[in-house]
């Protein structure tokens, strides 16, 4: 298996998945000529020209709701926002369009889209451009939400995103980009809908998605090593479909459980989660669910602040000892 | 860029409209072809007519824009559109939807909310499609439609077809910010669409003047993205046809966008809502001048029948016959059983609704 | 006292300010010479003019921008959204600069706005017609947003709203608007972040807000009469602030507590107040707490499903007396 | 309508000069006028020479977009405002923060995220802010300072006040919707907007070809709205006054609105991360030409030497003073402290700090 970068790991899928399926068309700002904001789309221009890979104006709403249209008759657009907070331009094609139009038509109408980019804070950025749409995405009937949480996921829920019939949110990590992971040479697909163990533990539950995931497991390592207590981390990958079998089934399992999840608080995912156990596990808890998320305010943009704001391990760690 | 057709002279209007008549796409027509274009235009108006009713009666909710008075625009352009040409239009979408061969049937229904509707009830007046006869709807957010006319005609570009996108809106529509970033893209990459602003002189309550500010016509706002243009007479559908298949050749040879604005006018309110609305923003006079002597309706039937194409008896055949036509549908539609209440779970993800693997991983509803 | 429409209770309060504070100004589509769509502004143009009540082209984001930009100079502009549901085209402006501007400025600069409108299904207007964005627009730390259940709380509430220096997303409701209520003459006003119990109650508690207030005052009156059990109704007024104490309060009273939130279930408003009880009032539930939102879908047009989509007294009866 | 001046005729620079110079704005000022308007221009490219040091030193975060290359405009558009006028920007905004007289102090500290920036830490280099000095900021969403300024210019139209508020955007945020939206409102309430687009020819990687379609220039889409627009040099500093004098006064005493482009370019890349990008979209060529033929101090010291308002010996006291203020506020902003993590939930609500009635009745945070 090679060892690569997340980055690199979404420039497989959609190189892959370009050779597979002469439907799909990468769109965006900067995915060309430039290789991407990033660097996911590294390549992709030059290997497959400008019908498969469009650079665009700054026009989000137009570019998004250009990639909606094309995808009702058949296409299947990839568009890369360069960042997801830039969603908030082109929330309405988002939400009323890729989100309702498959209903609104009876379901005459299909929407295989995929919009992709990364949604996190904690790269100084402030607070415009350190939004994680999680929530306002997932809250649309209509909608999925994907958010993997290292390069063998990204790669193998890309590709599946890319052949889904309905519209994909697809949520990255600019700080995740540069995280190495082994990648097998063959081809593989990792359904949405389907979280993934990352570390099993008895004693309590971290749920978590994206980034968190990492922070969860930190926490789960020193756990482990500093307070004797073993930590389960359940990785959601994707936030929409939802892995409710693989959330009661930890729960039930440990009676207790952390929320990590770097949104904020009010109307999060982990308020979600969070309502979810209570409505379905409720008397499996042995102690009131916890969570830790983004501090509730506007990221701030000070270096020396902003990852603060963030989930740490240390807050993860702080919550278990509350209810362990 | 230079514009296609001058303002609107005014007074040489009798010339213009025979220069129109000649007009190869319309030289050509037959007497059944320009009797056909006119049951056209008055299926529409009898529909609507009929909606009008059933409206007033209960038997539908929320808004009903109808088109009456814009019928040449609707019936003209779709009658030019070929396999591989799309449409897609705003909320004011029941004209276009039967200039496409929907039947009013399905149509009806839709307006009254039942599962035997065009969209099994679930959009309603705003939100009639027919993808199976390139109709993409019916789009009840101002402009929203503009960028995904833009990605039909991306679509139909990127798969060789020589085809056109028609995207409809109004003259209100032209101040959200997506039509401006779609012109430019149109422009940028050459695409197949050609957006038609449906100048019906308000939006809503408001003036064209109170809501566009404007160097000669709103068309002319395509000049800056060097998108070439035209200003044109929206009731006579000669004119209509002339136009619009200038713009549709050239979308087929060059891949070149174009905006076209059609003078026209709506005799109803906005919505039924204001149906009624006289005296208010819009002076009775003016209401009475459009109906009195731009009828799209009227005006084709005298030159019809002027031209020996119509007799007064068959108009009459035709006009009963849509009007029959019309009160069937909403028979049809009366008698037809509203959806489920589990049908709203439905028609949200394809996957969830054909069980496909991808359809059956995960939760995807969240009621309690 | 006089007994007046939700509606024009709002347009008292809409007056009164004018009157009061000539900074107040009124914007949006079809405000002042139609009246507003929904006749909220009925006479304001022609009794204040062209100065004081203003209306725009519809171009959302542009003049909500534009309000944002005036509040910055110490307007103190009242938007009108004809809907809630066309805060999409211009949530840019809604969620990153009147959200992030205060912060980002280190409170140099202040934003009191006030943005207004319905926010509802119930009128058969179809899936893009009937959002009910408070979960999108209180998940943003910065904004505040409320939502009245009947005219006298609407009055008192605008004017506090409009007084704010704060941005205030303040959601009315089109089946609403008609509904009579009695309204002092004399002036007065409510404060953001106050609940009010609208009816009291021992058994069991629900939590609303807007008019979903009225499906929870009308199941408590039916299961009264018909199953015995006295339910509480606790009116939120605010979302955001959020009257967190009268909420553990009754919580605390009755030990269970059925949500209803017209919104729909995933990351809505009462998947926070779940959450919120869960982690404050843990101990105090007897049984979990239960959700009726809005069935989990688009909106449906058909007038003849519409109603049985959102929340209905008989589903909070079934929810009351699943845990009573 | 008209544009005020016609496209740039390269040939006849020369000639176009000197009738800058002598547009009376520019005829009035003094030698030492001068010299502060070029001293300006240093401050800010020796400010943002720091900046950029620092940040390579690992002092800031995120993004560090520099101006450097086109300080002519800021320095000349902001040397003609009044108490009245008012500015803001996008995120390229270190320059017209030094030119309304903000601290290269509070400047850095700002970009080192320290509690003592203008800011206080939390908005970083896209977010400075002097409301006290008509400085709106500093925006970071592409274009959505567009409808702020119309706002600000509502805000002058409404108090009754002489002012014009000036809006700063790149020629890649025009493509943006809100801003299209924006100019149709500006001129529908003869609003004293002056929409400035600084064109310096690329957005990020992309040359300004491939973002927009135009007829002749990007302010030419004004027409479209009927308001008056002009294209400019942005590396003469007498031209940029020029020509905004003329915006400046027709806001004062008309209301009106207007686009402005000037023609300018930034020598290093985008941002940081692109800070050395050669021969990637941007030719070494093209990148010496600007800096050898057209750099804006360049060009007016050698003018002011000429015209003798200006000694080798006086510029070198102003540039070391300058490079020695630049260096000292990196100096202040590292020995300042970072804002405390519970500072993030200051500056949120008012209300909150203030602790009056409103900002203690309910809960606003929600961490946990
Ligand atoms: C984004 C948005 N804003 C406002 C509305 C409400 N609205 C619906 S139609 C309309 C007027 C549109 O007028 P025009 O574009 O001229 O079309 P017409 O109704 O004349 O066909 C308005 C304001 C909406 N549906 N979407
Ligand atoms: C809505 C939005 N889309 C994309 C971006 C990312 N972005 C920031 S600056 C920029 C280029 C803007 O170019 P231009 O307007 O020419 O200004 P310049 O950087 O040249 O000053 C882009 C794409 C953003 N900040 N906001
Ligand atoms: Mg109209
Ligand atoms: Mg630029």
């Amino acid at each position: 298996m090679a060892l690569i970068e997340y980055r690199e790991a979404l420039n497989q899928a959609l190189s892959e998945e370009i050779e597979r399926d002469p439907n799909v068309v990468l769109i965006g700002e900067e995915v060309a000529q430039y290789n991407g904001a990033y660097k996911v789309t590294r390549g992709l221009w030059k290997k497959y020209g400008d019908r498969r890979v469009v650079d665009t104006p700054i026009s989000e709403a137009a570019f998004v709701g250009m990639g909606i249209g094309a995808s009702m008759m058949g296409l299947r657009p990839v568009i890369e926002l360069m960042f997801w907070s830039f969603a908030t331009v082109a929330y309405d094609q988002i939400v009323n369009n890729a989100g309702q139009i498959r209903f609104m038509s009876g379901g005459l109408i299909n929407c295989p889209i995929v919009i992709r980019g990364p949604a996190n804070g904690g790269t100084n950025v402030g607070a415009t451009h350190s939004h994680t749409p999680e929530n306002w995405m997932a809250a649309i009937p209509g909608l999925k939400v994907v958010s993997p949480s290292n390069g063998y996921d990204a790669k193998g829920l890309l590709k599946t995103a890319i052949r889904d019939n309905d519209p994909v949110m697809f949520m990255e990590n600019t700080l995740l980009y540069g995280e190495k992971c082994e990648v097998p040479q063959e081809e593989y697909l990792i359904p949405l809908g389907k979280a993934d163990f990352k570390r099993r533990g008895k004693d309590v539950s971290l749920i978590a998605h994206g980034r968190s995931v990492l922070i969860a497991r930190k926490a789960a390592e020193l756990l482990a090593a500093e307070h004797d207590i073993d930590a389960e981390v359940l990785d959601l990958r994707s936030i929409r479909p939802l892995d409710e079998e693989a959330i009661l089934e930890t729960v039930s399992k440990t009676h207790r459980v952390v929320l990590v999840d770097e949104s904020k608080p009010f109307c999060g995912v982990s308020a979600q989660i969070s309502t979810l156990i209570m409505e379905k596990a409720f008397d499996e808890l042995d102690a009131p669910v916890r969570r830790v998320c983004s501090l509730d305010a506007p990221a701030i943009y000070s270096p020396g602040v902003e990852h603060l704001q963030l989930p740490t391990p240390d807050r993860v760690i702080q919550k278990v000892r509350e209810i362990c | 860029m230079t514009k296609t057709e001058a303002i609107r002279p005014k007074p040489a209007a009798k010339k213009r409209a025979d220069n129109h008549a000649m007009a190869p796409i319309n030289a050509r027509l037959t007497p059944e072809d320009k009797v056909e274009l006119l049951r056209q235009m008055l299926r529409m108006r009898r529909f609507e007519q009929a909606s009008l009713k059933f409206y007033n009666a209960g038997k539908m909710g929320g808004f009903l824009h109808v088109y009456i008075g814009q019928e040449a625009i609707a019936a003209g352009t779709v009658s030019l559109l070929g396999e591989h040409d799309h449409i897609i239009t705003a909320y004011r979408d029941h004209a276009h939807a039967l200039a496409v061969g929907m039947s009013m049937n399905e149509c009806m229904a839709e307006l009254f909310g039942k599962a035997t509707g065009c969209s099994k009830g679930k959009g309603g007046s705003m939100h009639f499609f027919a993808p199976d006869k390139n109709y993409w709807g019916g789009h009840g957010i101002v402009a929203g439609q503009t960028p995904l006319g833009l990605g039909l005609a991306f679509g139909i570009k990127y798969k060789g077809l020589k085809g056109a996108a028609l995207c409809f809106l109004g003259d209100g529509a032209v101040n959200q910010g997506c039509f401006s970033e779609s012109l430019n893209m149109a422009a940028l990459f050459n695409l197949p669409v050609i957006y038609i602003i449906e100048n019906n002189r308000y939006s809503m309550g408001t003036s064209l003047e109170r809501s566009s500010a404007v160097d000669r016509c709103l068309a002319q706002r395509a000049e800056a993205y060097g998108i070439d243009w035209a200003l044109a007479s929206g009731e006579d559908i000669y004119e209509v046809r002339a136009v619009t298949q200038k713009a549709i050749e050239r979308a087929h040879h060059e891949s070149k966008p174009m905006v076209i604005e059609f003078d026209t006018y709506r005799y109803y309110g906005h919505s039924v809502a204001d149906a009624n609305h006289k005296g208010g923003y819009r002076k009775e006079e003016e209401i009475e001048h459009y109906k009195n002597e731009l009828d799209p309706i009227r005006t084709f039937k005298a030159r019809l029948i002027a031209e020996k194409s119509l007799t007064e008896e068959l108009y009459e055949a035709i006009d009963a016959e849509a009007k029959a036509e019309a009160a069937a549908s909403a028979r049809f539609a009366d008698e037809s059983p509203f959806p489920t209440v589990e049908s709203v779970f439905e028609d949200v993800y394809f996957e969830v609704d054909r069980q496909t693997e991808a359809g059956r991983t995960g939760r995807f509803f969240f009621n309690d």
